[in-house]
This record gives C-alpha cells, sequence and structure tokens, in this order.
C-alpha cells in the first residue's frame, strides 16, 4: 500500500495532469461541520491534504473578554455544539478554582449526571455518523431519534433542548424536578436494551468491520505524541481518563471503570467499539451517581451576578468530553469580565495536523469514516 | 512523586526559573526567553509528554506577550503550564517544533491572532481569517465592536430598498 | 403495422415509467417505515420528477445533454426488449444478449454525460459503476447460461413458458442456489447497499449525479425507475414463472424489489474493490455450483 | 389586438405558474450544508418524531440538485463566501431559510469581527427563523409557512437577487475584497 502511494506521489509530482483536487467540504455530504479539506488526488487515492478552516471561527476568546462573567456562560456552549456541557462546567470550574468557592455536593453529582448525559447525545450522534458515512442510514436515524429521548430529559431539567447554559459560578441553576431521577432511570434501562439492537446492526456488521479494521492505525506512544486525547487514545489501549487522572465534579466519588478493549489496536475499528464501550460506561455512572446523590443546596450564594468579580489569578481546568480533552485557562485581573479565556479544544491536533499524515495514504472512499471515528467536532477548533 | 518534589528537582536543572504551585496537581514555570526551549526539552524527557496547547496572553499595560505551553504527564498526574514572555514590539520566538509535531498548527493559530512570529516555523500561513487586513484580532487594542460596525453596518438600515 | 408497434412501444414506455417511479415511490416509504419514520406518500416520486422537469437547468457542454437523453434512451430500448407478462411491442421474444448489450448503453451514456460536467467526483462514480459491472455481468452470465441451456433457447419467453405448471416448475424452486446468485447480482444492478459505491453521497458526492440540475435530475430519477423496473422484470422472467396478466407480474416484480429493498436498508456499503470480489465469489461460486448439480450431477 | 396576444400569453403563463406550483411547494430538496450551530436541530426533524420527508422535503448532495438553502446559524466571512458561491451555483427558482437570530441581526455574536450581521445583504432570504437555536417546531413550521408562499408565488427571492444584482454584489464586494483595512493603524 504505502508502496504504491509513493509511487503514486512521484507521478504526482512529475505530471500535473494527473493530479486533481477535490474540495471535501464545507458543503460535502460526508463532511458534517462546516470545514473542509482540499483533497490532491490521483485516481481515488489522496495524495496531499490542505486545510479550509475558519468557515465556524466567531472569535470566541475576544468575545468572552467582553462579557461579563455570567454573560459568557451563553457563549461557551457554543464552542462544541453536540456536547455542550463540558465547556460550562470547565469554566464554571475554572472560575470556582480562581474565587475559591467551593460548591455543594449536590450540586457536583447533578453536573455529573448532566455530563454524562451530554456525552451520551455526543456519542450516539459519533455512532450513527459512522453509520451515515458507510450509508447505513437506518441505525443513523434509530439513534438520533433515540438522542431525543435524552434531549427531553435536559429539557425537562434545564429547559433548553441543545444549549442548557445549567451550570452557574457556584453550582447549578435548579435541582432535579419531581419524577425526573425516575424518568432517567427508566431511560437508562431503553438504553441498556437498545445496545443490542445497535451491536446486531453496527459493530457486529460483517462490512463495517470489514472497512473499518485496520484503517488509519496509530500506536500508544504516537497518539500521545502527536496530542491524541479522550477516546481515541483509550483506543489504543492506553490507560488515560481525565476523570481519574485529574477528577473534577464528583468524579472522584463515583467509580469510573475506564473501558478498555483487549489487543486495542487502535485502528478505526478499535475506535468506533470505543466509543460504544463508553457509552455502556456512562449509563453505568449515571446510576451510580443518582444512588449516591446527597441532598442539600445546588448553589452558593454569589452575590450579584452582574456585579460579580472574580480575584486575580490564573487556573487551567481540563474535562473529559466525549472527542477528549476540553481545557479552560482563565486569567483574571480582579475586574467584572475574565482578561483571558483559552480555549483547548479536543479535535484541533487530530483533526488539522494528524490528518496530514492519515489522510495521504487512504483513499477517498475512507475521509468521511476517518473523521467520523475520529469524531472531529470542527467548531470546537475554529471557535 | 509529590508535586513540590518535582519543581525543586526542575529548580536544581535550571536554577533561573521561577515556579508557583495553582493546585494539587497544577504548576506554572516562568521562564525568560532564550532558554525555554531547554527547559520543554527537559520536561518532555521527563515524561511531560503531553503538549495540550499554545495559547498567548496579551499583557498590554506591561508591552509584553506571553506564550504559554500547556503539558501534561501521563505518568505523574500532572499539569505544568510553561510561561515565556517576550516583548510586544519585537514578538519573535524559536518555535517548538522540534519537541513536539503538532505544535506547528497551534504556533500558527498563535501567529495569525497575535502577530507573534514563530522563528524556524515553515507555514505560518492564515488558516482562520478570511482576506485579513486589521490588526491581529486577539490583542487587546483590537477593537471588536467597532470592527463589527464598520464592516457588517450593525443598526444602519438606510440605503435598503 | 409499423404504426401499431409504434404505439405499443410507446404505452410499454409510459407503463415501464409509471411503474418505476411507482416503485421508487413505495421504496421510499418502506424505507422510511424501517427507520421508523412516517414517510413521503407513495406519489412523491412523481412530484419530484414534475417539479425537477420544470426547474430551470445549466449544463456545461452539449455531450451532457446528449450523454442523459443516451442513457434514458438505452435503457428504455432494453426495456422494450423485456417480456412484461409475456407483452413486447413486436415478436423479438426478449432475447438475453440484447438486452445485455443494451443495458450497458444506459451507463456508457450516462459515463459520457457526466464526463462532461466536469466535476471530479462524477468520473469517479461511473468508474466505479463501471467496475461494478464487471462485477455483477459475470455471475449473472453464469445463471443466464443455466437456463439458455436447459431450454436450448437464448429467449426470455422461452424460459419463462419453461416454467408453466404451477408453483413447484418455477425456476426459483428447482434452482434455488441460482436465484440467490441472481438476487446477489441483481442487488448490484440496482445500485441498492451494499453495492451503491456509484452513488455514494458521504464518499463522492452523489457521483454521477453531483453536477446534475433540474431537468437532468429528473431525467436521471426517471432512469432509476426504468431500471428498477428492467432488473426486476429480467428476474421475474426468469425464476418467477410464467405470468398470466400484468398484474400479476408486476407484484412478482413488486416482491423482487421489496426484497432488495429490505435488504438495501440495513447494511451499508462495501469498498468498490470488496463489491467486485465478493460479486465474483459467492454469487459466481453459487451460480457455477448450481450449473454442476443441474448439468454433471 | 397585441394586447390580447399578450394578455391571454401571460393568463396561459400565470395558469401554468400556478400549476406548477404546487409541485414545486410539495418537493423541496434541501441543500446539505451545515453552515452553523442550527444544524444540529436539523438531523432529529428528519427522524421519527418530526420526519420532513412527510411533506416532500429531502436533503441532497450537492447545490446543482437543490431547491432550499438553509443557513443554519451564524455566517462567519469564509462562510458567506462559501454561500455565495452555493447560492450562485443553485438552479432557479430557490429560496433561503435564514435560521436563528445570528442570520437576522448577528444575536449573541453581533460584536464579533468575523460574523456578519445582516444576511440579507449578501444574498436574499426568504423567511426568517427566530430563535437561537429554533426548535424543530419552528423549523418545521417554517418550512410548512415556506411551502405555503411558494403555493401562492410570493416567496420570490431569487427574482431580487436578479434585480438588485450590484446591489447584492458592492456589498459582497466591500467585504470579501476589500483592499484597506476597516479600522486605523491596522497593519501587521
Amino acid at each position: 500500500m504505502i508502496d504504491r502511494f509513493t509511487e503514486l506521489k512521484k507521478i504526482a509530482q512529475k505530471d500535473g495532469h494527473v493530479l486533481y483536487n477535490i474540495f471535501f467540504g464545507p458543503n460535502h455530504p460526508g463532511m458534517n461541520g462546516n470545514f473542509g479539506y482540499v483533497l490532491d488526488m490521483v485516481g481515488s487515492q489522496v495524495v496531499d491534504v490542505r486545510l479550509n478552516a475558519g468557515q465556524l471561527h466567531r472569535g470566541f476568546e475576544k468575545l468572552m473578554e467582553k462579557r461579563l462573567w455570567v454573560q459568557n456562560f451563553s457563549l461557551i456552549p457554543r464552542v462544541c455544539v453536540v456536547d455542550p456541557d463540558p465547556n460550562e462546567v470547565a469554566y464554571a470550574t475554572t472560575a470556582e478554582k480562581l474565587a475559591d468557592i467551593d460548591i455543594p455536593k449536590r450540586a457536583k453529582y447533578i453536573r455529573t449526571i448532566t455530563l454524562e448525559m451530554s456525552r451520551m447525545t455526543s456519542l450516539l450522534m459519533g455512532m450513527g455518523s459512522v453509520g451515515g458515512a458507510t450509508g447505513l442510514y437506518t441505525i443513523m436515524y434509530w439513534m438520533l431519534s433515540d438522542r431525543d429521548y435524552l434531549l427531553d430529559m435536559f429539557e425537562w431539567l434545564t429547559g433548553g433542548r441543545v444549549y442548557h447554559i445549567f451550570n452557574l459560578i457556584g453550582g447549578v441553576r435548579r435541582d432535579f424536578p419531581e419524577g425526573w431521577i425516575d424518568k432517567i432511570l427508566e431511560l437508562m434501562d431503553y438504553f441498556e436494551n437498545k445496545l443490542k439492537e445497535y451491536d446486531h446492526l453496527l459493530y457486529n456488521n460483517p462490512i463495517i468491520v470489514k472497512r473499518l479494521e485496520g484503517l488509519a492505525p496509530i500506536t500508544g506512544d504516537e497518539a500521545k505524541k502527536w496530542g491524541v486525547t479522550g477516546p481515541n487514545l483509550r483506543a489504543t489501549g492506553v490507560r488515560s481518563d481525565i476523570r481519574i487522572d485529574y477528577p473534577y465534579a464528583a468524579y472522584n466519588e463515583v467509580e469510573v471503570n475506564i473501558p478498555i478493549q483487549e489487543d486495542a489496536k487502535g485502528d478505526a475499528l478499535a475506535r468506533a467499539i470505543q466509543v460504544r464501550l463508553e457509552f455502556e460506561e456512562s449509563i453505568n455512572i449515571i446510576r451510580k451517581a443518582i444512588k449516591q446523590l446527597p441532598e442539600g443546596p445546588v448553589r452558593v450564594k454569589i452575590g450579584n451576578p452582574l456585579k460579580l468579580r472574580i480575584p486575580k489569578g490564573e487556573a487551567y481546568t481540563k474535562i473529559e468530553s466525549s472527542k477528549g480533552e476540553f481545557g479552560y485557562y482563565i486569567v483574571s485581573d480582579g475586574g467584572i469580565k475574565p482578561y483571558r479565556v483559552s480555549v483547548r479544544g479536543p479535535s484541533l491536533p487530530v483533526g488539522l495536523f494528524l490528518c496530514k499524515r492519515d489522510l495521504p495514504k487512504i483513499r477517498i472512499e475512507d475521509v468521511a469514516l476517518w473523521m467520523n471515528t475520529y469524531s472531529i467536532c470542527a467548531p470546537d477548533f475554529d471557535r | 512523586m509529590k508535586i513540590k518534589e518535582m519543581l525543586e528537582n526542575i529548580k536544581k536543572e535550571f536554577p533561573y526559573i521561577g515556579t508557583e504551585i495553582q493546585e494539587e496537581k497544577q504548576a506554572r514555570i516562568y521562564v525568560c526567553n532564550d532558554k525555554f526551549l531547554n527547559i520543554l526539552t527537559y520536561l518532555r524527557n521527563e515524561k511531560f509528554e503531553h503538549l495540550a496547547n499554545i495559547f498567548a496572553i496579551d499583557w498590554i499595560d506591561e508591552k509584553e506577550f506571553e506564550i504559554n505551553y500547556n503539558l501534561w504527564s501521563y505518568e505523574y498526574l500532572v499539569s505544568i503550564i510553561v510561561k515565556v514572555r517576550i516583548p510586544r514590539d519585537k514578538a519573535k520566538i524559536p518555535t517548538a517544533l522540534n519537541i513536539w509535531d503538532h505544535a506547528q498548527i497551534y504556533e500558527r493559530e498563535v501567529h495569525e491572532f497575535f502577530g507573534i512570529e514563530f522563528i524556524g516555523n515553515p507555514d505560518l500561513s492564515p488558516l482562520f481569517l478570511h482576506n485579513w487586513k486589521d490588526l491581529p484580532p486577539m490583542r487587546k487594542d483590537f477593537d471588536t465592536e467597532a470592527f463589527s460596525r464598520k464592516a457588517f453596518d450593525v443598526g444602519e438600515r438606510e440605503g435598503e430598498k | 403495422m409499423i404504426f401499431l408497434i409504434l404505439l405499443k412501444a410507446f404505452l410499454i414506455t409510459l407503463w415501464v415509467v409509471f411503474i418505476g417511479l411507482l416503485f421508487l415511490g413505495i421504496g421510499r416509504k418502506i424505507t422510511a417505515r424501517i427507520q421508523k419514520r412516517y414517510g413521503p406518500p407513495f406519489y412523491q416520486q412523481f412530484i419530484d420528477v414534475i417539479k425537477l422537469l420544470a426547474k430551470e437547468s445549466i449544463w456545461h457542454h452539449w455531450i451532457m445533454i446528449l450523454g442523459a437523453i443516451m442513457a434514458l434512451g438505452g435503457l428504455i430500448a432494453t426495456a422494450l426488449h423485456v417480456p412484461i407478462a409475456g407483452i413486447l411491442p413486436y415478436d423479438s421474444n426478449g432475447p438475453i444478449f440484447l438486452v445485455l448489450y443494451l443495458s450497458a448503453i444506459g451507463y456508457l451514456g450516462m459515463a459520457m454525460g457526466v464526463s462532461a460536467s466536469g466535476n471530479p467526483n462524477a468520473p469517479l462514480g461511473i468508474g466505479r459503476a463501471l467496475t461494478l459491472m464487471l462485477g455483477y455481468e459475470i455471475p449473472f452470465a453464469a445463471v443466464l447460461i443455466i437456463f439458455m441451456g436447459l431450454t436450448k433457447s437464448s429467449y426470455f419467453l422461452q424460459i419463462a413458458q419453461s416454467q408453466a405448471g404451477g408453483i413447484l416448475h418455477w425456476n426459483f424452486i428447482r434452482y434455488p442456489l441460482a436465484f440467490i446468485g441472481a438476487e446477489i447480482a441483481v442487488q448490484a444492478m440496482m445500485a441498492e447497499k451494499p453495492f451503491d459505491q456509484m452513488i455514494a453521497p458521504a464518499e463522492i458526492a452523489s457521483g454521477p449525479l453531483v453536477e446534475w440540475p433540474g431537468k437532468f435530475l429528473g431525467l436521471g430519477m426517471i432512469q432509476m425507475g426504468v431500471s428498477v423496473f428492467i432488473e426486476t422484470a429480467i428476474i421475474t422472467n426468469l425464476f418467477l414463472g410464467p405470468s398470466h396478466n400484468i398484474l400479476d407480474f408486476t407484484l412478482k416484480q413488486f416482491g423482487i424489489y421489496f426484497i432488495a429493498l429490505c435488504i438495501n436498508a440495513v447494511m451499508p456499503r462495501f469498498k468498490i474493490e470488496n463489491a467486485a470480489i465478493y460479486l465474483w465469489t459467492i454469487p459466481l461460486g453459487l451460480g457455477l455450483l448450481q450449473m454442476l448439480i443441474t448439468f454433471v450431477l | 389586438m397585441l394586447d390580447k396576444i399578450q394578455k391571454d400569453r401571460e393568463k396561459r403563463q400565470s395558469a401554468w405558474e400556478a400549476v406548477i406550483n404546487y409541485f414545486r411547494k410539495r418537493s423541496l430538496y434541501m441543500l446539505h450544508y451545515c453552515t452553523g450551530c442550527g444544524a444540529i436541530e436539523l438531523p432529529p426533524i428528519m427522524t421519527s418524531r418530526w420526519d420532513m420527508e412527510r411533506f416532500g422535503i429531502a436533503p441532497m448532495a450537492t447545490p446543482r440538485q437543490a431547491d432550499i438553502l438553509l443557513v443554519t446559524g451564524y455566517a462567519s466571512q469564509k462562510t458567506i463566501k462559501r454561500l455565495i458561491y452555493t447560492y450562485e451555483q443553485m438552479p432557479n427558482p430557490k429560496w433561503v431559510l435564514g435560521f436563528g437570530s445570528c442570520t437576522i441581526n448577528g444575536g449573541i455574536y453581533w460584536d464579533s469581527y468575523n460574523v456578519i450581521n445582516k444576511l440579507d445583504r449578501y444574498i436574499p432570504i426568504d423567511l426568517f427563523i427566530s430563535g437561537c437555536m429554533p426548535r424543530p417546531q419552528s423549523i418545521l413550521s417554517a418550512m410548512k409557512k415556506l411551502q405555503e408562499m411558494i403555493g401562492k408565488g410570493e416567496a420570490k427571492g431569487y427574482e431580487r437577487y436578479k434585480q438588485n444584482y450590484e446591489w447584492y454584489k458592492k456589498n459582497q464586494r466591500k467585504l470579501l475584497e476589500r483592499e484597506t483595512p476597516f479600522l486605523d493603524g491596522g497593519e501587521k
């Protein structure tokens, strides 16, 4: 494969006529999100890739400097559309670290539960998009309609379907409504049954296995070196999870069993299966968190939020999102607005840099699959 | 190994740095301009293998840029942020490309938004912005609201059909 | 006399287009139901085609128009030589070789048309379509040879009539292996998953259809309908016995299409080389095995 | 006499339009282009709970095949360039739906340096949907409203674009092909 590839590349360099461009994105159906690669192609083989990023750039980091500490909560979920909650929690936790606020235990548990729910919505979308990229639309439709149940629970709890703006500095906005907990436990049972159906249709499907196996493999050491984090790193067999290594919310009390595959190869199949295992683990975490849920208030008083000042200082918080490490570095100069907020998105090293290593070895039909198994989310590196 | 000992070890090797502990698992290292690559290499060999990101802070009152290298060790489970200050009017700094490959893309991003030049980075062409002629937008002296009013005509509806 | 033939051909063309689009519409509904949706009304495909034919069209080269017409013309010419419940515009008896030959013209026309459009996705799709054609023609030919050998004739009509005398005489009961092989080959012919590499949206942005606006897309949809009609009609003639009237025949056709749809809804797509290898092993193997059982044992 | 012929022709044409408008409104192909965060609510309205395919609205892969362009949220400078390319590639008749407050006045990003504020200065919009982000119900009701407008022949955004082509082009050029900085002191 490699030999044929270098040969093709040589031909491409010598003769400009055999080389042509394909704009893979932004409005290519295989692309999820407003982002694009310009692929240099010979036949159906990709020989080079150029980036076409920035369609989603909104200047978040600049805008956050212009808004009040509390106002920013309406901005930050929009950094990652499919998995918005880690942003809120990362921002709130960092601000709490700076202001030295200790939030109530119940609020920590509520954050944990909402984070896991948000992870589940994102993972459902990720699993479904693997089906979408290979033409198995049925599984995509099933998963997306199941995702709606989770969004309904979010709507009941927070009032918003996609963006919840549920966390605040000092806790969360409100406690669980009556009957919410019974319903979510019911929903977890529903998903556990559904997983078997997903397995039949997607993960045990011989064609899917055949297509994903051996696609764009990466070893654990390489993944660490290239900044790959989260489920994609765990798919290479590295046991690393920020929920355990650097706990936030209530993860130091709720037990997390990181799912690691035996003989993980780090190829696309391992990544796809990893997502499914993570989904199962999320169900367990929600159940455990609800079992251990303490009583008490959900928020500490922080005074008038419009006049909230955070003491001078800087801190970094990293959160394990469904795509990898989400980090917020916040610098405060003691004012009513943050001095500087820097966002570390999980997709950037993969989507903008690892692509230069991986894509020129695969063919056009695998580009969308490669993106989906790495669960690249364009808004978090465009910001 | 506790974070305190770790910092002391580093300090033994490089006596000229300043350190600060944020919390149990997080610390900062302040370093002057020309030595920071040695420290990054040292940390990289000392199992701080994950470069989470590179970002800059514009300290406009002090006329300085601060470049931050956000590191994480999978072995010690500790996060260290290496901070380098450079003067604002001579914004040039050597690249960390030889230590981490993907530093390239972060440096490209910082270059675009702050106008800081990374010496030795082969590709610093614009990536996110379209046909940008103004000041690099993330600098503190760039006024985003005025730009938006001027470029996108906020609030006025005259001249339309 | 010639007018009678032309009238017949015209009416058959209308019928073919009507049934083809109806099948596509019902197919959308069934797929939607498998995906747990309500789905569009069954006549949606007619609305789509009429709208598309009334839409503005853009072409980059007159070859595009020629290609589109040639593709549709080739397919309709094919359809006129496949007996529909024994009905043919003239006494051709449904010559198998002519049908195989004509059905390739559709793809060639398409190839010519879309290559002129200048979009790189289109030739990629056509390349896949032609590779796949290589894949399914061989197993299909193996199946055809069995029946041609058995009936000593190269006409669909004779093969259909040779199965007279009740359901137990139908070929799909007497030669089940050949039937399965042919079913798989037809799945590829209809470009249903797992063999829809040619129009894979997530990979090559719908391949040949990528630069087809308005009327071209409308013609393309009619073409799709006609090709569904032809392929189901071929299988019906080969395996599902002689049909007494046109309704009987259409229902049988729909049965074939229904199976294809159900497989289509739960299968992802192969890579093109895997698809070709698969077609050359499983269906061809089944065909050859059936041949061995029929002629040697 | 000539007038009468002219009138007859117009009458015939409008009758033809009325018939064809019925088909147009019952079959809308939507371009698969997610310009912003609003696109996350498009998959749900394709799935079982809302299922827009029952109204004949289906996603399509390329601009050449599409009838409606959904601008799902804010448009950055790079996106507006793509949107203009895409819009001009689509064959007539074509319609544009603007999603969310970002397309109306910039919404939450009104002071951002990279997000345009009024989308209708660059391409003609037939219908705006308010909200950030619009719920699936409101998207669906907007689609129904658009169908109604098409049925009555009211949605004529593409003709507006043709008539005011110069004006639109001027706005687009001002933004995308600028040669001088917008603010003073802008040199790199």
